[in-house]
């Protein structure tokens, strides 16, 4: 018995000790005060700095690790370019890693609100990201700056908090319809996408203009996202449908994989294949080699774009990267200037002045797209640019063959 | 339908094969109401699949098995260990990461097919615990009840067993081969326990050790090649022919018998 | 080797884990007060910790809750399990549209949400658990893989986007929505609190009783009298319940729930975290989910995309070190003191 | 339906194909499991290991002595690979921290393998002498896909005769059946499974170079490539060749020809199969027969 009792003692008094340096531990974290203030009180401290914090909430790890990078080097661009200053307030930029998804999203941008005490946060690849944290950003009054993610539920009901200055999935994806309408005349058109949220949004925001200017769609798949490596199946059915012409919406490796199969099984000779910019945008491209020399896309941006602005910023770009700039970097470029122009017009620097400030800050023409604004929606009023892949100078590029017109 | 009034089981023409291989072969035996009944033959001679059949964890190709006047063939092992045939295992298996108040626990509360309740109740799982302590108590094995099955000697998990399947309420108990691995200290201690069950409680025994069956059984059968050869008492078994040819082919009955006379 | 053959490998080395402590020194009083102490520290985190750590630790109460529920199968019953994310889906996104379209109230939420985990458990337990151990981990994998990919297609639930728009919770219908997030976290340790207390009578009921008895043999079990196929299955169905307590509490703390929360990585995490806590011990796992949320999403969060390098050390660390687990930790100690004297 | 079958004699081939190089990889870790009685959840990350290879070792399209080159370098990285892993796993007895151990290993390589060689897909050209295409049925055919199903068919034959029919292969066939027995007559298992193991994963490695061209190489593919060689495995039956063979084959063909013919189920084809072979076959479709082959 006193055996038992000496055990229980021991483990009391160290349990007892445990405990102890545990709450001793937590005083000595709660710099922040606790959890149970007025969220609206905790604001006001930040308002009244020359610094301005800005959440930069890209992947650096997952599958889209490669488009983290090209926004972060984007919007580290503009920063160097401006000595690090915007309207004269000094940037602290603080990241967060978001990864492939939500799960890992959520947590690191709530990080960015709550913990780095971000006063905006831009960033955000994944559209279910953006959906999942735009109640949270309306409700901690911080302006989020969407700088890739393009569902159209994120702005179809616009907030003062939600804005984006990359594109809407139905709109970059119809701005090419009318172009392959008059390119397949009497022929019909397969559409092609990967089955999920943006895969949809894609193929009909496509098909509305493709069908409103005359065009005929020969059949349509969507192919499990994510899980689907052999295309083969599926260009075996496009073959036998007799389309002449096919619009594909893939990103990443699933377009990587597409575009090669694409060329393997032939089918590059027997039907054009078009998309939107993000089937051979970045990395993409040179994964795949030269199956993808011919393919159409429309997007808001290419390099090759032949402007002075468009040019100073590639020559910049290359200069500091040794790489030609993204879709993803120009998006995410833009992004910081709109900031700037935001603390230019802005009364108070804190979430809602910010926030305010946007809805002010007109018209952007010493972008590299060309000159653009923000929509009623907060989206961007864009130009969308034709593009076809050719080798220049032995590497492969998006050539801009026209700005396309409404 | 038709049993006799002392016989609680009644194997008729019981047959169990694998394909072409018959491991049970049309077996007829009848054991009565609180006999202690021994099952021996050689090796492979298809005690334990015999055995199988009777628990039910085996299900004979043809053949009936009355239990208690009630015809078993059909029910599974769960069912006639309700009804109060009750089997213990070659090897024991006892649940080894539970302590031995909780195996027998579960012995005790194992007769109803109900769910069990997910919240514990004090009266009720006091029930339970003293019926269980009871088993314990009459097996010896009262001192550690909170010890793990897992840190008993060998000896002590026999015991833990027997305290299970008494708290089965068991009209019918079959031992298989109980005493395999046991010291002899830890086997005569076995045949105590057995030798102190209720007479009201049939018991039959698989077992190789023939001291033991020859200690404890009032009724031996024999088998061989799946085949019932013999079926007497301890002094017919040891005299018999057929028996002696089974086990030893041509060797003599001393050999086989001389240890246990 | 056939399937049927691992089921006492895959558990071989689990007998003991919790009883090791409950055999040497039961003394109930001591545990309680244990248990009241850390429960106190919980309740008073908001007093100290920012909102955003505090964000995390509601996160990690609510995957601890559902790695209770994952190791009432693998630890309590024997049977590991990758298909828990399913019923945690099914509370989470149960509760999630409840709140859209119902009723803000938490406990409308938690108790329609829990209802929705325990019938569909119920319903694919029902051929689930006739199986045992790899085939039984295999069909779970498929159950939770079938439930991830179901959602990801259905657009009620906005499909692969995730169902966004969730409204904060309120504790009684038409109540204060817990915008403050150290009340919203109260409310998510309520949820805790009430479903590891359920799991904590349930180990300890006859029906507990019988699921160890499964782990440790279920045909022996079966040859008592013991109908086995209705413990597996009420448990099972219990288990999912617990799970769905748990998405509700998940839906609470985030206000969103997407299909990659039913993923593959949720539901491998959920078992290791079990396995790293000491599977059997109801304590042990919910420590080990906490390791898992600090190690990735905390610590993650200081190194840029280093966090699932870091789990993955983690993880062989522990496997040499702590070779029973956290719990193990103090069984251990128990062991080497009483074999001191 | 015999027009049936020709409007699908390419995706049935296909198939043939893509069962053919999941074989590779999957037969690896039903052996592993087999004799070792471990679930080798760094299976993915070996075989990721063996694409990456051909990232490093490939420019252009190789020359057909690059390839060979690399497919003994992706063999031989795998086998050391698989040494480590045996080694670090056979001190652990428990399934589940097998699984711990062996999916933090996983996590560990991905993660490393993703630091070298950047987030983004890598793709992996095929090589010059396979390079062409063959017409079939009027349409063309890469025979690069052809020459997958002629390296399973080669793989599956020499696996077969080296354990059907050598000494080594009784050894390894015997302790699939009973390790204790094959101790007893002095044979060192902790060799045997040793050798196994990094067999196994040399094969695996040697599989995801070979899927790479169709593949790519890139973080996440590993988790991707390990379900579907556990699906295999289990509708094949654990620890059994045959099964692994077959299981390849269903799966192969499931990916392909099924979802090509029920597509909008495309994506729960996988898996409803798997519960489907497992509620009527619970041990697998070919399971491993006790003590006479594999």
């Amino acid at each position: 018995m006193s055996e038992i009792f000496f055990r229980g003692g021991r483990t009391a008094r160290r349990t007892t000790a445990v405990m102890a340096g545990s709450l001793t531990l937590m005083m000595l974290t709660a710099c922040g005060g606790g959890s149970l203030g007025n969220a609206e009180g905790d604001d006001g401290a930040t308002g009244s700095t020359d610094t301005v914090t800005v959440g930069l909430a890209v992947p650096q790890s997952g599958v889209y690790a490669g488009l983290g990078e090209d926004m972060t080097q984007g919007f580290e661009l503009y920063l160097e370019q401006a000595d690090n200053k915007l309207s004269g307030y000094d940037i602290e930029v603080v990241s967060a890693d978001t990864g492939e998804g939500p799960q890992t999203a959520i947590p690191a941008v709530s990080r960015l609100i709550q913990q780095e005490q971000a006063d905006v946060v831009t960033g955000i690849v994944s559209s279910a990201t953006a959906l999942g944290l735009r109640d949270t950003f309306v409700q901690a009054e911080i302006p989020l700056i969407i700088a890739n993610a393009g569902a159209d539920d994120i702005t179809a009901e616009p907030s003062p908090y939600i804005w984006r200055t990359s594109y809407t999935n139905s709109e970059v994806s119809g701005a090419i319809g009318k172009h392959v309408a008059e390119e397949v005349g009497d022929g019909s058109v397969y559409l092609i996408a990967a089955d999920y949220a943006a895969g949809q949004e894609h193929v009909n925001g496509f098909k509305e203009q493709f069908e409103a200017a005359g065009g005929k769609v020969a059949g349509e798949t969507f192919t499990p996202f994510g899980s689907t490596s052999d295309w083969q199946p599926y260009l075996s059915k496009i073959r036998s449908s007799g389309a002449s012409a096919v619009f594909a919406f893939y990103a990443g490796s699933e377009a990587a994989n597409f575009v090669q199969q694409y060329s393997t099984f032939g089918l590059a000779e027997e039907a054009q294949l078009y998309g939107n910019g993000f089937i051979v945008e970045g990395d993409v491209l040179q994964a795949q080699g030269e199956a993808a020399l011919g393919i159409q896309t429309s997007l808001n941006y290419s390099p090759t774009i032949d402007s002075e602005v468009n040019n100073k910023f590639v020559e910049a770009y290359v200069a500091a990267y040794d790489e030609v700039p993204t879709v993803y970097a120009m998006q995410s470029y833009d992004a910081a200037a709109a900031i700037e122009a935001a603390l230019e017009a802005a009364d108070s620097v804190d979430g809602p002045g910010i926030a305010a400030a946007l809805s002010e800050v007109g018209e952007f023409e010493n972008s590299p797209r060309g000159s653009w604004s923000f929509n009623e929606n907060h989206d961007p009023d864009q130009n969308y640019y034709l593009r076809e892949v050719q080798e220049v100078d032995g590497k492969l590029s998006n050539v801009v063959l026209r700005e396309i017109q409404d | 339908m038709t049993t006799t009034d002392t016989s609680i089981l009644d194997i008729r023409d019981l047959t169990l094969s694998f394909g072409s291989l018959t491991a049970v072969d049309r077996v007829t035996l009848r054991v009565d109401e609180g006999a202690r009944h021994a099952l021996i033959g050689p090796n492979g001679a298809g005690k334990s699949t015999l055995f199988g059949v009777l628990a039910g964890r085996l299900r004979a190709t043809s053949g009936q098995i009355f239990f208690n006047g009630q015809d078993v063939t059909a029910l599974s092992e769960a069912e006639r260990a309700r009804n109060g045939l009750v089997r213990t295992f070659q090897h024991s298996s006892l649940f080894l990461g539970m302590s031995v108040l909780d195996n027998v626990g579960l012995a005790v509360e194992r007769s109803t097919s109900q769910p069990k309740r997910p919240w514990p109740s004090r009266r009720r799982d006091r029930a339970v615990t003293d019926a269980a302590m009871t088993h314990l108590e009459s097996v010896g094995l009262l001192s550690r009840p909170s010890a793990l099955c897992g840190a008993l000697s060998h000896g002590e998990r026999r015991q833990v067993e027997v305290a299970m399947v008494l708290a089965c309420e068991p009209r019918m108990v079959l031992f298989d081969e109980p005493t395999a691995g046991m010291s002899v200290a830890e086997t005569n201690r076995f045949a105590e326990i057995v030798e102190s069950l209720p007479r009201k409680v049939t018991v039959v025994v698989v077992e190789h050790d023939l001291d033991i069956v020859f200690r404890l059984a009032e009724r031996v059968s024999v088998l061989a090649a799946g085949k019932l050869i013999a079926d007497g008492t301890p002094e017919e078994i040891r005299t018999n022919d057929a028996v002696q040819e089974a086990y030893l082919g041509t060797s003599s009955n001393e050999a086989l018998f001389g240890a246990a006379s | 080797m056939s399937a049927t053959n691992t089921l006492s490998g895959l558990t071989a080395d689990q007998p003991g884990t919790t009883k090791l402590f409950n055999t040497g020194a039961p003394r109930p009083a001591f545990r309680l007060f244990v248990a009241v102490v850390i429960l106190l520290i919980l309740v008073a985190l908001p007093f100290f910790l920012a909102p955003y750590p505090l964000s995390l630790a509601g996160r990690a109460l609510a995957f601890g809750l559902l790695v209770v529920s994952v190791d009432l199968l693998t630890g309590v019953m024997g049977m590991p399990s990758l298909g828990q994310v399913a019923y945690f889906g099914a509370g989470a996104y149960t509760a999630g549209l409840v709140g859209i379209h119902l009723s803000s109230s938490g406990l409308v939420q938690l108790l329609i949400g829990t209802l929705a985990g325990a019938a569909l458990a119920l319903l694919t337990g029902a051929v689930a658990v006739r199986t045992a151990g790899i085939v039984f981990l295999m069909i779970t994998l498929a159950i939770g893989e079938l439930a991830h990919i179901g959602v990801d297609s259905l657009s009620v639930v906005g499909a692969s986007n995730g169902l966004a728009g969730i409204p904060p919770v309120s504790v009684l219908p038409g109540g204060e929505p817990l915008t403050v997030p150290g009340y919203l976290y109260w409310w998510v340790l309520a949820v805790f609190v009430i479903g590891f207390c359920a799991a904590v009578i349930l180990n300890r009921s006859p029906l507990g009783r019988s699921m160890r008895g499964v782990r440790d043999g279920e045909l022996r079990l079966r040859a008592l009298g013991q109908n086995t196929y209705s413990v597996k299955l009420i448990a099972y169905t219990i288990a999912g319940g617990v799970a769905g307590a748990a998405g509700t509490a998940w839906v609470a703390q985030t206000q969103f729930i997407s299909p990659g929360d039913l993923g593959f990585d949720m539901a491998a995490f959920a078992l290791l975290s079990v396995v790293l806590g000491g599977a059997g011990s109801l304590w042990g796992p919910v420590i080990g989910a906490g390791l898992v949320i600090f190690v990735r999403d905390w610590l993650g969060g200081y190194i840029e995309g280093r966090g699932t390098l870091l789990l993955g050390v983690v993880f062989v660390i522990a496997v040499y070190v702590l070779p029973r687990g956290v719990a193990g930790i103090k069984g251990r100690s128990l062991r080497r003191k009483s074999s001191d004297s | 339906m015999l027009a049936w079958f020709d409007a699908n004699t390419a995706t049935i081939l296909n198939g043939l194909a893509l069962g053919a190089v999941l074989f590779l990889i999957a037969v690896g870790l039903s052996l592993v499991f087999g004799t070792m009685d471990v679930l080798n959840l760094a299976h993915g990350a070996v075989s990721l290991m063996g694409a990456y290879v051909g990232v490093a070792m490939y420019g252009a399209a190789p020359t057909t002595g690059m390839f060979f080159l690399a497919m003994a370098i992706a063999a031989a990285v795998g086998f050391a690979a698989g040494g480590v892993l045996a080694t670090m796993v056979s001190p652990v007895r428990n399934h589940l921290r097998q699984a711990l151990l062996t999916l933090g290993m996983a996590l560990i390589v991905a993660e490393l393998l993703q630091e070298v060689f950047g987030p983004e897909v890598r793709s992996v050209p095929v090589p010059e002498f396979l390079s062409s295409t063959v017409s079939l049925m009027g349409n063309p055919y890469p025979v690069y896909r052809l020459a997958m199903v002629a390296a399973g068919i080669v793989v599956a034959v020499v696996l077969y005769i080296v354990l059907e029919r050598t000494r080594a292969g009784a050894i390894v066939r015997a302790t699939v059946a009973d390790r204790a027995m094959v101790e007893a007559i002095g044979i060192r298992t902790k060799v045997v499974l040793a050798l196994v193991f990094g067999g196994g994963a040399a094969l695996a490695a040697v599989g995801g170079l070979l899927a790479a061209p169709i593949l790519g190489a890139q973080p996440g593919l590993d988790d991707q490539i390990l379900l579907l060689a556990l699906v295999i495995v289990v509708i094949g039956g654990l620890g059994s060749l045959r099964g692994a063979l077959l299981g390849a084959l269903v799966v192969g063909q499931v990916q392909t020809i099924g979802v090509s013919v029920v597509n909008e189920f495309a994506s729960f084809l996988l898996f409803a199969a798997l519960a489907a072979v497992l509620l009527f076959r619970p041990q697998g479709l070919l399971p491993a027969r006790k003590g006479a082959h594999v």
